[in-house]
């Protein structure tokens, strides 16, 4: 083991700085968990690399697609993405196929790290202070605005400032941010929060920097700027948009010359696109409808691993499924790996019934797997008297979700359930999957809803919103759970300023939601995206951002 | 008397020089489903250049078939199997594709049935008659002067305004004198008159037939005319061959055939139509028993012998020979029996029946007194019928006549107030005034006015069986339910000689003599008091009008019910009707006893439409012909409303005051400003004495 | 009277037995002799057996996923297999029982309000007819795969809304046909003398003239059944047909066409030619019926 | 014409703001808290009394401003006509491309009624207008535009193209559209002229002696298209919005995909503009068609100015 700079890391290192490092020479955690939690901690790669370096530690890793090395320069790239469906405010967006549009032009503070992690995007480095209440970040020097300009603190303090009243009123008030420097800003948080730069990364998709002036509204279209790495030059929301290279990009000159993103609300035509040679490349698609991609030797798949999950909820507190043995019966009925290879092609990682997925770097993955086990289930039903227990499943119709429940109905079968499939639209299924939370009646859990049905989890940076929402306050508690002790733990995680500090309650967490089971969650799956074999250099969040500063065309 | 074969070559004509128009042992089947159906079953005739050659028949027996043939112009489901058709000597079945059209160019032309729609709608009538010029080889400007030149000789008054004009905006008479200059335009060897006026009405059909009449001195053309109204083919042909069942049973000169039939079919048909002014209490008319055969039936050796009173074993085994009569092989009978013609038995006499004239003491059974009926068209006041002055007697028939728009219908349905009479008529029943419309009637009301229709296949539900028919007016009509209606419906069926199988079946499988029955049927059904017969055997068959007529007599002799019966049939009225009312636009010119109104002296609207009638037995009468058309009635002349018409109108007096309708003799009434006795001088008719009154 | 009224014309031959069902049978006969019309009825029949006995038939069940992925057509799997194992053919002769269940219940809703509106219409005429027509109108004007879309989506994919939906707007288009046939035969003396023996008006337009009007209305609804095939495959094409589970045939279509392009043609050719040979069969039944018809 | 266009204002806006219930609900998603909605709902006015947005939506119906979409904010005006005018290019070429086809398959048909060339024909239609278009439409992608290249998968042409280019763009989605019109315009056509060929006018023209196609141009035809043309018209309004299918297969930015999108998006602006002006096209298309057969038919034109 040789020495390691410390100087490397370029301003003086807090107590969760030195603790990680500390613990990764000791080898206390992994080398990816060590990349991970550096990032979100606002270390550089390049310093987080040398101390790896350092320890010798070189597995092959990077979430992008083949090296930038081969990747030749020019070129236009056509990509199929989803029709935006909201305008290109940066601030009012609210679907995939903006956000698509967006990110291309306008940069997080915190980019996508590996895993769950961050990376220094227009923040260089980020650290909290010692209870995790006030954030510092320093903000790159020398970027350019498109439409002329330099970034400053001061966009960032005005971008904050806007947020304040947005999605991140519960995290900070109107002037919490301040300009240290030209390129320092102070941000002082209403409560404690040791992961916060994760509401300034892609994980919080409207919390793009924006310059100070561009007011609360404006679209992108009318005011075509960013930092990006290509510029915007035309727009329509019927067809497709197209950005050329930005030259002067803080990241180095992007090797395409050019970007069309060409729109269509439908995923098949995506894909025809695809085959048919008139796109190169697709922002998202999952593995249902998108076995032609799967399956095509012109073009490479990447998965995307995250946190995104379908959950089976059972009601814990009426009806069918409020002995816990019934709903361990459930768990252990169903074939996790016969789902997610017949359902997903294999493409995800199989599930224990708990939201914390192991791209989570206080993931305990010393917990022992549930597997299926048909005997125990019957046994277990027997016991509580609902052998031959005959429910409706409550599912909504999209993506693999259908599919998923065909498949648990016949495992179910098996352990002499019999279950009905209630399959709707999801027009119609957000209407009454869970009644809205009265929260005079906290903690009783949501009101009516449901017995027992599957409901879908997008992929988060942390797991806050699944162990709040879902396991606690009752706002999508499907499962009317109850459990002072699982409330604890979440508040003992949530009070945790350092990943050690959440590593116990979050094993904590995943131990009573297993034993508890009112929620069944067969997997995590990946996000997938594709792109011809002749490309290379794009990387994705499977959130709608399509990084293509490095991407090119190989030959 | 000789027998003559009848053979290939058979019937030459005895005219000097090579015939127009030879047709030789024709034969013509249509396919319907896969199965050939003969229509002609050696058809042989011949026309002479000049000559008029009239078939005629009842519908189905091929007469048009025959013309049609003759231009080999055959629906896409017909041939000809055999036989030959030549005219000027060449033969048309063998034509090739080419030949053919420069033989319809040159040689042979058609006026058809329905001239409204044998012009194309959507092409000027210039562009129309011009292309029958060009045809012929004219340049354009040559073929425009030589049309406007053929109208002028079709007596069109204004050629170059009705070269611009569309079809439909002329008058039916105006159509089809256009579709006769188009035919005369290539100066034919052969022209084929199909039905040329049915259609029309009876001053409109004059017209054109005195046109025809006149065309014909000017041309050679050898004529064939095909008209179910022997009176037409009479008055304009010839010769005549009469048609049945696809053969030509009767030929020769038409006075001859038409004066002293040798055929027991032709004597049937004749005797069927009323003529010589008689009437039903003096004898019923004649009707030939059975109907006439389906094209394609399989028939017996005489086509005729199913129907035929002369008929016995040898004509059920041998086909009759041709048998030319006074030597003449162009006056031939197809009968064996050619000698018994005398034997056929004639008519039954008439039925009695009673009237009782309406009086002052004893009401009419139907009195309308100022009725009137205002159509609204787009905001106009269309008025159709004007101040209608009506009395009908117990057992009385009154005869409607009038041409088509002169408001004979609209009067029949004010009267069963189908379309209620306008306000401030009255209309009153046995002298107890009821509702203008039949809505508001009582049951009773109702049950005593009930209607004939004019044509049975509109007016009989053709889902419903006759059972159901007659038994739902029973029911509705007399309150009368379950097996007692069925009882009485099964009575009224035998009193109007329908058996109980007609009951159970369809209208559509009825002909359209019993189908006519069944609606009289359903009109009796209620025992009602008088009944509205809206030319109730127009769409018949002679001989079967005559057996409709017969019947509707018997059951007035029976029922002492009284008829309006409306028709534009001169005949049938005289037979069938005690009095008369003449309608134009609207109005009674007049109105009379039967007898009064035809031998005049007549309003000279009703002169014209008696001297319309084609006699079938030859009478000559005094024409006066009218000119144009109806007057809208939106718009009625001022004056007398038939004056621009009337041959005989005074000017300044007639186009400026509205006559009166004044009786003229007892019970006779007219509407005209020309004193009654200076109409009988006009006319050449005696006045009555006036101790007549 | 000297007549004989004891002869009676019947088409064709044979006057003697059951004359009074001579007539529809004459029709049917013609039906049947046509080509067109006995193809049709086969294939539509082989789709009626499969929607009534699709378990019977099918050799594997529609949701059975334990078979190989994407497999080309075999004997074992003459269609092939779908994305996640399913056996193609069996999909496809369950697929069945949701369009023929679905298309004839809205054929027939549809043809019976447009029957009753455009009884009322052409027979009442007046305002009704005139503010009627103008509705009518109005609907003609509507995109139909859109509003059946625009429902579906708002309240959601039920049979019933389906059928609803499908039926709603094929009323205005029956209702307009039939007025039509009914202004025709309201003209007709019939039903004058109908007036005239004081038959109300319900009883005139249902048991007066509607027997008479069913010409065009069974050609109508031959004709709307090929239409609701063709709507309810494009609306579970555009994704509001029945939920997936369901082995519905536009559905199938919609989830796999991109398949074609990847070379798994099976899995859109089949049900598409499905959906193609339901749509032929019942328009070739509705052509024969049509000339049929209106021949007669 | 203003009375219908009333009716269909009305319809349309029974359809798309008394069905969907919440909007602001459905736009922003289940999970959006309910304050947002409210405010959402707020802002597009759907918190208003009915009748006041009924009159709102009546007044933007006859002054064809119908708002913003709620999605992307974007002129409804701007958005509907952009994809009309894209629609009417797909259209206007497969109207090219079928009319005369069918037209003159329809003839031959009827020329040669119940022979065997009659018997392809009448069953080509029949089968080209029973197989949904959107099948038809994914063949002839896969076949074309993948295996051999000819064609486009998307079929919207970039904004510099010049007409040859364009046509490379829109034959296929425009072909898959033909073929769905071939049977309705062939068998309508086939029709018409059998009825005139059987008409007393045609057999008249027959025996003045003129040829067999002096008798079909002149007389024939006029009179025989005129249920064709009635078709044809009905037709436009749903070429225009009704083949959803076609260009969603080929990712066709036109009418019909703007309004799948609006019903997936729950854009009522922009359903209510695209629907009512597929329903103007379609009464302007019939009104044109009406004006048509009055030109070639003088009985209707005169007739109805008596």
């Amino acid at each position: 083991m040789s020495e390691v700079n410390f100087e490397g890391a370029g301003r003086p290192l807090g107590k969760l700085e030195q603790e990680l490092i500390s613990s990764y020479m000791a080898k206390g955690v992994s080398r990816r968990s060590f990349l991970v939690r550096g990032s979100y901690l606002g270390l550089s790669a390049a310093f987080l690399g040398s101390i790896v370096a350092a320890c010798g530690d070189d597995e092959e890793g990077g979430g992008d697609s083949g090296g930038a090395g081969e990747v030749k320069e020019g070129g236009t790239l056509r990509v199929a993405s989803q029709r935006p469906g909201s305008p290109l405010d940066p601030v009012g967006m609210d679907n995939l196929g903006t956000y698509t549009v967006v990110s291309t032009c306008l940069e997080y503070l915190c980019g996508p790290g590996e895993g769950a992690a961050l990376a220094p995007m227009l923040a260089e480095e980020w650290s909290p202070n010692d209870d995790g209440s006030v954030w510092t970040f320093k903000i790159r020097k020398g970027v350019k605005w498109h439409d002329g300009g330099e970034l400053t603190a001061a966009d960032v303090v005005a971008t904050l400032d806007r947020l304040s009243v947005g999605n991140l009123a519960a995290y900070i008030v109107e002037g919490a941010a301040t300009a240290v420097d030209d390129s320092t800003v102070q941000v002082t948080l209403n409560a404690p929060d040791g992961q916060f730069p994760y509401q300034l990364s892609v994980y919080n998709p409207q919390s793009l920097i924006t310059p100070a002036d561009f007011a609360t509204g404006t679209v992108l279209n009318d005011r075509k700027t960013g930092t990006g790495p290509f510029k915007l030059e035309s727009y329509d929301s019927a067809i497709k948009a197209v950005f050329v290279r930005n030259d002067e990009y803080w990241g180095g000159k992007p090797k395409l010359e050019k970007v069309e993103f060409i729109f269509s609300d439908d995923i098949d035509t995506q894909i025809n696109g695809v085959i048919a040679g008139e796109a190169d490349a697709i922002v998202l698609f999952a593995v249902v409808g998108g076995d032609a991609l799967l399956n095509n030797g012109d073009v490479t798949v990447e998965s995307v691993k995250g946190a995104s999950h379908r959950q089976l909820w059972m009601n814990t507190r009426e009806g069918n499924f409020t002995d816990v043995r019934v709903r361990q019966a459930v768990a252990l009925g169903i074939d996790r790996q016969q789902l997610l290879d017949v359902v997903l092609q294999g493409r995800g990682v199989i599930g224990n019934d708990h939201p914390i997925a192991p791209t989570y770097e206080y993931f305990d993955a010393s917990q022992a797997q549930r597997t299926r086990d048909i005997e125990k289930a019957k046994s277990l039903l027997a016991e509580a008297g609902k052998e031959g227990l005959a429910v409706t499943m409550f599912v909504p119709d999209l993506v693999e979700i259908p599919q998923l429940a065909e498949l648990m109905q016949s495992q179910l079968k098996e352990i002499g359930m019999d279950v009905t499939l209630n399959v709707i639209s999801t027009d119609t299924f957000y209407d009454s999957w869970c009644k809205v939370y009265d929260s005079t009646n906290e903690p009783a859990g949501c009101d009516g809803g449901e017995e027992f049905g599957i409901v879908d989890y997008g992929n988060r940076g942390t797991p806050d919103v699944y162990l709040v929402k879902a396991y606690s306050t009752g706002e999508w508690n499907s499962a009317h759970y109850v459990s002072e002790e699982f409330r604890a733990a979440v508040a003992a995680y949530q009070a945790a300023l350092t990943v050690e500090e959440r590593k116990a309650p979050i094993a904590e967490i995943q131990r009573i939601a297993n034993e508890d089971v009112p929620y069944v969650i067969p997997y995590f799956y990946d996000s997938l995206f594709a792109y011809k074999k002749n490309v290379a250099g794009i990387r994705a969040t499977g959130l709608g951002h399509f990084y293509l500063n490095s991407a090119g065309f190989t030959s | 008397m000789t027998i003559v074969d009848m053979g290939h070559g058979g019937a030459r004509s005895a005219t000097a020089g090579a015939p127009a128009l030879e047709v030789d042992d024709l034969n013509v089947v249509y396919t319907v489903r896969g199965i050939d159906r003969e229509v002609l079953r050696g058809v042989s005739f011949t026309v002479a250049p000049g000559e008029a050659f009239g078939l005629v028949g009842e519908s189905g027996c091929g007469k048009s078939t025959t013309a049609y043939a003759a231009l080999r112009y055959l629906p896409r489901n017909g041939k000809i199997v055999s036989g030959s058709v030549r005219v000027g000597g060449r033969d048309v079945t063998a034509m090739s594709d080419a030949a053919l059209q420069e033989f319809r160019a040159r040689e042979a032309s058609m006026v058809y049935q329905d001239p409204a729609q044998a012009m194309n709608p959507t092409l000027r009538v210039g562009k129309q008659v011009v292309e029958a010029f060009t045809v012929l080889g004219h340049s354009a400007p040559d073929a425009a002067k030589l049309a406007l030149e053929a109208l002028r000789k079709v007596r069109i008054a204004d050629p170059e305004r009705v070269m611009d004009r569309y079809p439909f905006q002329l008058s039916g008479g105006m159509q089809q004198r256009v579709v006769i200059a188009m035919a005369l335009a290539c100066h034919p060897k052969l022209l084929v008159l199909d039905e040329p006026t049915t259609g029309l009405d009876a001053t409109v059909e004059a017209e054109v037939l005195d046109l025809v009449r006149v065309l014909r001195q000017e041309t050679d053309a050898a004529v064939l005319m095909i008209a179910h109204n022997l009176g037409i083919i009479r008055s304009l042909c010839d010769r005549v061959g009469v048609m049945y069942a696809g053969k030509i049973v009767e030929q020769g000169p038409s006075a001859e055939v038409f004066d002293s039939p040798q055929h027991p079919y032709t004597v049937g048909l004749l005797r069927s139509l009323p003529r010589h002014g008689v009437r039903k209490t003096e004898r019923s008319l004649a009707t030939i028993p059975g109907i006439l055969p389906l094209i394609g039936a399989h028939l017996p050796t005489c086509v005729f012998v199913d129907r035929c009173p002369l008929a016995d074993d040898k004509c059920r085994t041998e086909v009759p020979p041709v048998v030319a009569l006074e030597g003449d092989p162009n006056r031939f009978s197809r009968c064996h029996h050619v000698d018994r013609i005398a034997d056929i038995p004639e008519p039954e006499p008439g039925v009695p029946i009673t009237v009782l004239s309406p009086s002052a003491d004893q009401p009419g059974v139907l009195e309308l007194s100022h009725i009137s009926k205002t159509f609204r068209q787009r905001n106009h006041a269309v008025p159709a019928l004007v101040d209608v002055e009506l009395e009908l007697g117990e057992g009385e028939t009154l005869g409607i006549v009038g041409e088509s728009g002169s408001g004979k219908s609209t009067l029949a349905r004010a009267m069963l107030g189908i379309d209620a009479a306008d306000a401030g008529g009255v209309l009153a029943l046995n002298g107890t005034q009821v509702p203008p419309s039949t809505t508001e009637r009582s049951a009773d009301d109702k049950r005593a006015l009930q209607m004939v229709f004019q044509n049975p296949d509109s007016a009989l539900n053709r889902s419903w069986s006759v059972r159901r028919i007659l038994a739902r007016s029973v029911t509705k009509l007399t309150g009368v339910k379950g097996a007692a209606a069925n009882k009485r419906v099964e009575a009224l069926a035998a009193h109007l000689r329908l058996t109980p199988r007609h009951l159970d079946l369809k209208p559509r499988q009825l002909s359209g003599g019993l189908k006519q029955r069944v609606a009289i049927a359903r009109a009796f059904a209620g025992d009602p008091r008088i009944v509205v017969c809206d030319e109730p055997t127009s769409a018949l068959d002679v001989s079967v009008q005559a057996a409709i007529l017969n019947l509707l007599a018997d059951l007035q002799s029976a029922e002492r019910t009284s008829y309006v019966f409306i028709t534009h049939d001169m005949g049938v009225v005289r037979y069938l009707a005690d009095r008369i009312a003449v309608l134009y636009l609207g109005r009674i010119q007049e109105i009379g006893p039967t007898n009064e109104v035809f031998n005049g002296p007549n309003h000279p609207y009703t002169e014209a439409l008696l001297s319309a009638i084609p006699s079938v037995d030859g009478e000559e009468k005094t024409r006066i012909r009218l000119e144009g058309e109806i007057p809208s009635p939106a718009n009625p002349p001022s004056g007398c409303v038939f004056h621009p018409r009337c041959p005989r109108a005074m000017p300044g007096v007639c186009d400026t005051t509205e006559p009166q309708l004044v009786e003229v003799a007892a019970g006779h009434s007219m509407r005209c400003h020309i004193p009654f006795d200076e109409l009988g001088r006009l006319q050449g008719v005696p006045l009555p004495t006036p101790n007549d009154d | 009277m000297t007549d004989h009224p004891s002869s009676i014309v019947v088409p064709g031959q044979m006057p003697d037995v059951s004359e009074r069902k001579q007539a529809r049978r004459e029709n049917w006969r013609l039906i049947r002799r046509r080509p067109a019309f006995l193809i049709g009825m086969a294939i539509l029949l082989v789709w009626v057996v499969c929607a009534l006995f699709p378990l019977t038939i099918a050799p594997h069940h529609p949701l059975d996923f334990r078979t190989g992925l994407n497999q080309s057509p075999s004997w074992d799997h003459p269609f092939g297999t779908d994305q996640t194992g399913r056996d193609v053919f069996s999909r496809v002769i369950a697929g069945a029982r949701d369009i023929l269940r679905i298309a004839p219940a809205a054929a027939v809703l549809g043809v019976l309000f447009g029957v009753i509106l455009g009884m009322l219409m052409g027979y009442i005429r007046g305002w009704f007819d005139i503010i009627a027509s103008r509705i009518v109108e109005s609907f003609l004007a509507l995109p139909v795969v859109l509003v059946g879309l625009l429902a579906v989506t708002t309240m959601g994919n039920s049979a019933w809304v389906v059928i609803g939906v499908v039926a709603a707007l094929f009323t205005p288009i029956v209702a307009r046909t039939v007025r039509a046939a009914v202004l025709a035969e309201r003209e007709l003396d019939y039903v004058t003398s109908a007036k005239l023996r004081g038959e109300s008006t319900m009883f005139i337009m249902f048991r007066e003239i509607l027997p008479n009007v069913m010409g065009p209305i069974v050609v109508e609804l031959t004709v709307r059944l090929g239409y609701a095939v063709f709507t309810v495959a494009t609306l579970s094409f555009l994704g509001a047909g029945p939920p997936p589970p369901s082995p519905d045939w536009g559905s199938q279509v919609s989830d796999n066409y991109s398949s074609i392009v990847s070379g798994f043609w099976w899995r859109t050719f089949f049900p598409a030619g499905a959906i193609a040979s339901l749509v032929i069969s019942v328009n070739m039944i509705a052509d024969s019926v049509q000339s049929v018809m209106e021949a007669s | 014409m203003l009375v219908t266009l009333w009716l269909l204002a009305t319809i349309v806006f029974l359809l798309v703001s008394v069905l969907p219930g919440n909007v602001g609900r459905k736009v922003l998603g289940p999970f959006a808290p309910e304050a947002e909605v409210q405010r959402y709902n707020q802002a597009i006015g759907t918190d208003r009394p009915l009748l006041q947005q009924y009159f709102t939506s009546i007044r933007r119906a006859f002054t064809l401003d119908f708002g913003k979409s709620y999605g992307t904010r974007e002129d409804v005006r701007d958005m509907v006509l952009d994809a009309l005018g894209r629609s009417g290019k797909l259209a206007l070429l497969a109207f090219v491309l079928t009319i005369p086809i069918s037209i003159v398959a329809g003839i031959i048909a009827a020329r040669r009624q119940d022979k065997i060339t009659d018997r392809v024909i009448v069953n080509a239609g029949l089968a080209s207008s029973s197989i949904p278009e959107f099948v038809t439409a994914s063949v002839l992608l896969s076949i074309f535009a993948v295996q051999l290249g000819w064609g486009k998968a998307f079929a919207n042409p970039p904004d510099n193209a010049g007409p040859i280019e364009q046509l490379q763009y829109l034959v296929l989605p425009a072909t898959a559209m033909a073929i769905a019109y071939f049977g309705y315009i062939a068998r309508m056509t086939r029709a018409g002229v059998i009825t005139a060929l059987h008409a007393d006018y045609t057999r008249t023209a027959t025996m003045k002696g003129l040829s067999k196609r002096q008798v079909m141009v002149r007389h024939v035809l006029r009179n025989a298209l005129a249920p064709t043309i009635t078709v044809i018209s009905v037709q436009i309004g749903y070429l225009f919005g009704g083949i959803i299918g076609v260009e969603k297969v080929f990712n066709y930015a036109g009418l019909g995909s703007l309004m799948l999108g609006a019903v997936g998006a729950h854009d009522v602006p922009v359903l209510q503009g695209a629907v009512m002006l597929v329903g103007m096209i379609y009464m302007v298309s019939t009104l044109l068609a009406d004006l048509l057969i009055a030109y070639l038919n003088p009985r209707i034109r005169l007739g109805a100015t008596k």
